[in-house]
């Protein structure tokens, strides 16, 4: 009968300053709290590079998309970045939709990610 | 839009609580279902109402005894769908918001606002948006259009 | 059944229609999953709504202006889910029915009836069940206790 | 997100006086007609022996019980019978709590049934 409290936040180091913060479900005005913990959680322990993982976000809306600018902002302020992987074509259309397609580099996998924010990293 | 013509209507009240977005979006995505939108009308639909609510929720202050409910009034008609979301709250002017969006966008051509995207997302979704003082607080109408056939998918 | 001390209520109007039973069961099924209810609990809860909603279509009596609402209340409870549905029909004496179906369970061990089991079915999925005649029509209130670890699966 | 609309009733001939009516989705107050309407036209067109496919029946209530119980008497009528095959565990809660297991003859599959209607068929 489907499920509506599925939802869940992974996270997993992923390289030094790199971590994985993969989205499980429906991310709105009331999970995205602790999608922002998580996200915070990675960035204090060091982890200023940020991997956020949408492959299994089943649905973003604006509150979603709010937390993810902030994190950037803040990887950033640490000289870090932070890229979104695997959207899926809704979670796609909402980011063309905000224009934040342009604001967030995007990957095809954890590993593609990694690798860009390796060359970051070492400033290839 | 007549709502006062329409005496089909789906009404949900809900409580001043973020946890029941998913149940609304849920249960409007499957009125538009059963009322045979497709898939991205859907889509948009399920937005506007979950930024109509967020908003509601952050917006809408509490009545006298301390129970903020949100109402939620769905009316499918024959080319269209219609929904209301009715908070308690003192409204706003959304003329002076959308102005200084217009003048955000002219500011940075990369938004990097951590807020202030529900409106626009509503107003991409939905084919006609107005808001209203009413009595007791602030109602938003929305309109989505079914597609018909020429109009492609 | 204290209803009147609760102040959380998710309601649901629908107009007299069948085709929304769906809808219903769906969304109540969904508040008892956020109520942490297990799948079994949620079965019978989405049963005895359904058959109260039916039941409420078949014997609510449309009101002047020829448009029957049939409107469901759901309390989530410390430790049970209570919910209401509320038709503007008549009524009627649920033990007269009560000993109407006895007498049947004596005469046929195998009841071949066509109808009549929707009353049976939601006093088998709630723990509790009260008809009531309410001013404007007829209520049933139901419960459901959420079931505690010790007692098992 | 699911799906609400997908109901659905698939009718087959199985055998000479037999008939596979399947039931697709959730069978209630709303859809149970269709399934009235599908058995009594098998019924009207000589398959008095009916074979009830429940395994992708995700729902039933009262009305549909009551829609199954008056083919069984239809079917019984003319001489002939229902079947039920594949209830899912839901389903045979649902005919234990209205104590229709005990009327409803259950099968696993289509071909267990229609073997169990030719031997009553040639009154084996
Ligand atoms: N229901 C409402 N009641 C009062 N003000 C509202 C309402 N909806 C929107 N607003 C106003 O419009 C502004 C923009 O809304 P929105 O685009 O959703 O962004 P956000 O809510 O993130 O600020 C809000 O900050 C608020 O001032
Ligand atoms: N909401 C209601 N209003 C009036 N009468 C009702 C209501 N609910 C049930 N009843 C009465 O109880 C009887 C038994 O109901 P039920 O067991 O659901 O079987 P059925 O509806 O198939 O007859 C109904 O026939 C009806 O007379």
């Amino acid at each position: 009968m489907g499920n509506v409290t599925n939802f869940a936040v992974e996270t997993k180091v992923a390289c030094a300053e790199g971590a994985v913060v993969a989205i499980v479900g429906e991310m709105d005005a009331y999970t995205t709290p602790q999608v922002k913990v998580a996200m915070q959680q990675m960035l204090d322990d060091g982890h200023k590079y940020l991997i956020v993982n949408l492959a299994r976000a089943e649905y973003l809306d604006s509150t979603a998309l709010g937390a993810l600018v902030g994190a950037l902002k803040r990887a950033r302020e640490k000289g870090g970045d932070l890229r979104l992987v695997a959207p899926t074509a809704r979670i796609m259309r909402l980011l063309d939709i905000t224009r934040l397609s342009k604001v967030f580099p995007i990957d095809a996998t954890d590993e593609e990610a990694v690798a860009h924010l390796s060359a970051e990293r070492t400033g290839a | 839009m007549k709502i006062e013509d329409q005496t089909k209507c789906l009404m949900l009240s809900l409580p001043n609580d973020p946890q029941y977005g998913v149940l609304l979006r849920k249960f409007v995505s499957w009125v538009a279902m059963l009322e045979q939108f497709d898939i991205k009308a859907i889509e948009d639909i399920e937005w506007a109402v979950d930024e109509a609510f967020t908003n509601a929720l952050q917006h809408g202050v509490p009545t006298v005894d301390g129970q903020e409910v949100i109402t939620v009034c769905i009316y499918p008609l024959q080319d269209s769908i219609e929904i209301t979301v009715h908070d308690s709250g003192n409204g706003f002017d959304p003329e002076a918001i959308k102005c200084r969006q217009e003048e955000d966008a002219r500011d940075c051509e990369f938004d990097l606002a951590e807020c202030g995207r529900g409106l626009d997302l509503i107003a991409a979704s939905m084919d006609d948006l107005q808001y209203d003082r009413v009595p007791d607080g602030t109602r938003v109408r929305m309109v989505k259009h079914r597609r018909t056939e020429a109009e492609g998918t």
